[in-house]
């Protein structure tokens, strides 16, 4: 049984795809939009490293610096009909859906106002008026929900699609092949998306798989893949709309697997340089120029249609609503103590 | 007058099934067995014929992205149920039940409601053993965040499942195989409430209170009417809903009778029967107990498969009367 | 990413394949101990059969009639100080290894003197003195636990391996998936041995995974695979050999499919002809046909190396064991009630 | 005179593994994060570098597998630890942990041993929330064939550690982080027999009986120490063990005492603080009771995550010396 593609070469390489992002035939107006919503996500984040390396946010963040284009690529094709599911590493997932600031900041804060009230943290994300049904820190704890969402957008005879984000850790876990099968014989209509990072938290892929490309596993379960690099916005675009397209048409699951890397280390605001194999500062350095929000910059300045004054003034602009959104938040209120049992069940207990 | 017709145990859940499958779109069912003759004995037979097999929907051996699928689809506004013939095969999807399902509403802030309904099939005995024996009730009586439902009775076998599926929470319903050839005459379906469900008095007595859930009830039920024989009166509370556990009635009783005698079908150490005991003692002043409280559970040890070791192991009326002679004692 | 042989194709095929076994080169006296074990292990089913449907066995018995040269052939390649685990369909398993048939007798029937001393039944098989580490029907239930066993053996220093036999419907559950990867990343001497008889009780491998060859995930994992006609000894032999050498000199797991059919239904004495897609009484005739145990008679028959004077001799010699096996389990006292506690625990609670 | 040496709770595990990995060559860790400077706080630091990654080893993100790995490992004759730095993860595990490990000595007639030991860090507080927050112990109390051991003090938490390792039953270690800070000078190793294990009393009293296990244990004794000063005499018992459940020296206190407050860092409904209640009044007198048992548990509600609400959430100092006071009202 011959196959040919178990790994990902030049793509999971960091001295590889410096190159800036080639933009033919696509909107500009369009692609602004990309580039701000990634570069968004690129500051709310370095903000809530800052704030949680001060001590001001309690719990543990889980940053995605770095992956923006895989969220804001695949985002472009879904709508606020579809499910989409989150894990730890969640913000660019809800921020690529239109997600508040304010009320993800208000979150991280355990503040009332938040995405989920309060309840969740930032491991705990839920904006399904967007179409987000939630992240939870429980790795590979989704899967298999974005699964049960999709079966029922296609029972109730809708083209929503369920999406899952996912790691190359989380594909580890025997639920994830399970939802694989599963879907492939219903026939879901539900993307995997797998944000290939190459890690789980201080483990390099090296020493959890013997391949290291996990598309692997989508063939053996016959599900229709695409591999991409997840650096490059353009490309996860146009990939992830050709699996919906093929789902939203009564096709089946469809497999995205996107490789990137994060700037960060595993959780808060460190870089995990001294920890595990291949994270060396060499290598970071060599993946900070395959930055997503950098190489979209250079090619759109290259083509002539965006320049580095347009960049400034759109990343003022961003800073502008990051400070009110977080000024806000800190003067939003906490859940009151009494409600600690008020969600246990949708229902109070009655007489 | 209303009439009433002729059900098992068995055939009241599958009139549950065909009443909710016929009348909420919403609702779909996914297991192991579902287009089997045989797996879920008679209580989901034809029903894939009936609905379609993309509503009753037979599954790989895959109990945990089964489940987990089953919770999804509820979030996403569906009222799946999901089937395990086997209570002892859910170990495998506790994470989906426990982690996920249970836990949603409160992580969301109350937002999402993953009203998946888990159908848990006890299902021991004929030296099947160990691992195909498991009554793991209390395991998620203790878990905040699901709703457990224990039916006894043929009317609760029917009306507690739909009112499991029309809650918006996540529940487990779990049945006893050893239930399934009771019958009963039953009225016409009304959709019932779960949050506002009571454990129920199935006997009144004065001498001493029983309370039970599942088969147990059936025991307690067979063992006060054999007491009664002897005159001794005794009080039969089955629970219905062990989480979350309403305690009131059983207080209520005991305060009357002063004796309480729990029978319980799942292990002894952290499980219901103790769990009755302490949150009934907890509510009653010392000088009410005329006796110290009394449980009758499975022995701590797996089931084992040897005939004659399976008649040692599970609970029986006989086993009922003569604690109930003992507590009467002096 | 091109995958090229995910069906079974005519391995699968009940029409197929119903030649005489190719034995060139085979030792006939080796052949002839092989062809009596799997005659041993017919007849002992066909009796277990015949005494659960008469209702002298009390408990669930799941026969294997028909796939007796999956174990016949790979144990030849084990010895005693092996760890081979098996689950609900395991009476093969321990007989291929020498095991007592008084022994399973007398666990089938809850006897003291069974091989888990009446504690098992038919489901839960113990035979450590000849490497037989237990049976459960868990499906799936084993098999991490023998990729620990085989660890144990690598971290003690012998070649000793682990071996775990499971089926169609088992690859299904997601520990399987997670044990391949981790067997494979440690460098566990394990031998996955897939029976793949296209059924999960009721349901045909077609309703529950899109391709019918299992070993798709063996190369997904890159561990070392063969597909074999499981109905032929001889393969079954060559091919568990190549494999067993391959993990006993340290390079690893190895991964056996081997296609078969169960000539009874899932449970029972009965054919379940009934029930499910795909089990047709045309089918079952078929595969009738390919019967291992004829199929390796006729092989012999035809190099003149047996007669069917001989078949009946060894018949007939193998019944009189069966009945003195049952005669003497029948016998056999029940554990004692009041020992029902005596092995929850190694050792009592004490003072 | 012995030397003794200056621990915390977390170098005391260190130093468990370290003199088994040094004494038993069966002695082989697995998990997740045992190459990892953070994960298991300082519990195993460079245990892999001194006993090499093939007996110290990090695992994919498998936790099913990885548990069942070292369950056959055990049945083969190793001793090996499997280590989840959460017990939350564990829901994954359930299989091999209640269906296997805990029913293979029964199951094979007691030929078969799985002397597993699983490592399960509590491991709760910081804003983490309802899926990284969870003490499960009174599930796995409620399952025959498996040991419970929940260490509290410096010393238990290095010997019970090794006393786990070296008993040929599974068992479940359970550690908790709000404890690795505490201090304590310890006299050389003694290797313990966990069958022959007792509950220890950690304070006498006179007034009532506080019982507790883990994290709690510190919250009752340090309860003791205040209401001493207010000459209220509590006596502290700590479980250690809790499947198999010992309690005779409960009953025992609380037959002096005449009173009984529970405390449980885990859920209410069928939990271990239930079924102390119900141990005890099973067994005693009912006049010698002077008052209701009480139990102070978490809220039947998921770990939340908002710094306000965790601080509602969990059990305190304050929290039990007043429930004393109740206690001991008129
Ligand atoms: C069931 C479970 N096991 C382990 C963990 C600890 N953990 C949290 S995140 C993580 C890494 C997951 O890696 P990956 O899926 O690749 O996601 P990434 O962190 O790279 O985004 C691990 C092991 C967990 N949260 N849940
Ligand atoms: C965890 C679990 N799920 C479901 C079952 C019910 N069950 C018993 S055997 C079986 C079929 C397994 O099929 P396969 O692995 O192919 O083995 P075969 O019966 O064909 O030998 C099933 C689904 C079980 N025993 N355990
Ligand atoms: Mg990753
Ligand atoms: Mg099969």
């Amino acid at each position: 049984m011959g196959v040919d593609n178990f790994d990902l070469g030049a793509l999971a390489d960091p001295t590889k795809s410096h190159d800036s992002i080639k933009i033919d035939g696509e909107d500009p107006v369009f692609l602004k939009s990309q580039f701000r919503q990634m570069l968004t996500i690129r500051l709310v984040e370095e903000h809530l490293a800052a704030m949680r390396k001060e001590g001001v946010i309690g719990g543990p963040v889980h940053l995605g610096a770095g992956q923006e284009a895989v969220a804001v690529g695949v985002s472009t094709s879904l709508r606020n009909t579809d499910r989409i599911f989150g894990a730890h590493r969640s913000h660019s997932h809800v921020l690529a859906m239109g997600g508040s600031i304010h009320g993800l900041f208000a979150e991280v804060l355990g503040r009332e106002t938040g995405l989920s009230r309060g309840m969740g943290g930032s491991m705990h994300l839920w904006d399904q008026p967007r179409g987000f049904y939630g992240s939870v820190p429980i790795v590979a704890g989704t899967v298999a929900l974005a699964t049960g969402a999709g079966l029922a957008a296609k029972m109730s005879g809708t083209d929503d699609i369920g999406v899952v984000y996912f790691g190359d850790g989380a594909i580890e876990e025997g639920v994830v092949h399970e939802s694989l099968n599963l879907a492939r014989m219903l026939q879901v209509p539900v993307l995997f998306v797998i944000e290939n990072n190459l890690f789980s938290s201080h483990m390099h892929i090296s020493l959890r798989q013997p391949h290291d490309a996990t598309s692997r596993f989508a063939a053996a379960h016959d599900i229709r893949f695409d591999t991409v690099d997840g650096n490059n916005v353009v490309a996860v675009k146009n990939a992830a709309q050709r699996l919906i397209n093929h789902s939203r048409s009564g096709e089946g699951p469809g497999f995205l697997e996107a490789v990137t890397y994060r700037l960060y280390g595993h959780v808060d605001w460190r870089e995990d340089i001294d920890v595990g194999v291949r994270r060396s500062t060499e290598d970071l350095a060599n993946w900070r120029k395959r930055d997503p929000i950098k190489r979209l910059f250079q090619g759109m300045e290259e083509a002539g249609i965006f320049s580095l004054d347009e960049q400034n003034l759109c990343e003022a602009e961003i800073r502008k609503d990051i400070d009110e959104a977080w000024a806000q938040a800190l003067r939003d209120p906490y859940p009151s103590p009494d409600t600690l049992l008020d969600r246990v069940y949708t229902k109070q207990v009655m007489g | 007058m209303e009439t009433r017709v002729q059900y098992n145990y068995g055939t009241a859940i599958r009139s549950a099934f065909e009443y909710l499958l016929e009348k909420y779109p919403e609702v779909f069912v996914i297991g192991q067995g579902l287009w089997s003759p045989w797996y879920v004995g008679n209580t989901m037979t034809d029903l894939d014929k009936k609905f379609g097999k993309s509503r009753v929907i037979d599954t790989p051996v895959s109990e945990s992205a089964c489940t987990g699928t089953a919770v999804g689809a509820s979030l996403a506004g569906m009222k799946p149920i999901v089937v395990h013939p086997r209570m002892d095969f859910m170990l495998y999807a506790m994470d989906a039940i426990v982690n996920q399902a249970a836990k949603w509403s409160h992580m969301t802030g109350g937002q999402g409601h993953p009203g998946v309904t888990i159908r848990a099939i006890i299902n021991r005995g004929g030296e099947q053993g160990a691992q195909h024996s498991q009554a793991l009730h209390s395991w998620f009586a203790h878990v905040p965040g699901l709703r457990v439902v224990m039916p006894a009775t043929v009317g609760d076998a029917r009306d507690l499942l739909i009112a499991s599926v029309l809650c918006e929470d996540p529940v487990m319903y779990i049945d006893d195989r050893w239930l399934y050839d009771q019958t009963d005459q039953l009225a016409p379906i009304k959709e019932l409430d779960l949050a506002s469900l009571h454990p129920q008095c199935l006997g009144v007595g004065s001498d001493l209170t029983l309370v039970s859930s599942g088969f147990s009830t059936r025991l307690a039920v067979e063992a006060r009417e054999a007491l009664l024989k002897e005159d001794i009166s005794a009080e039969v509370i089955d629970l219905r809903l062990l989480n979350p556990l309403r305690i009131e009635l059983i207080v209520q009783s005991v305060m009357k009778t002063g004796r309480l005698l729990v029978i319980d079908g799942g292990w002894r150490t952290c499980g219901l029967a103790g769990e009755i005991i302490a949150s009934t003692v907890e509510k009653i002043p010392v000088d009410l107990l005329r006796k110290p409280p009394v449980r009758i559970t499975l022995p701590d040890a797996p089931a084992p498969t040897s005939r004659v070791l399976e008649k040692a192991y599970y609970p029986t009326k006989k086993m009922i009367v003569s604690k109930v002679h003992e507590l009467l004692k002096c």
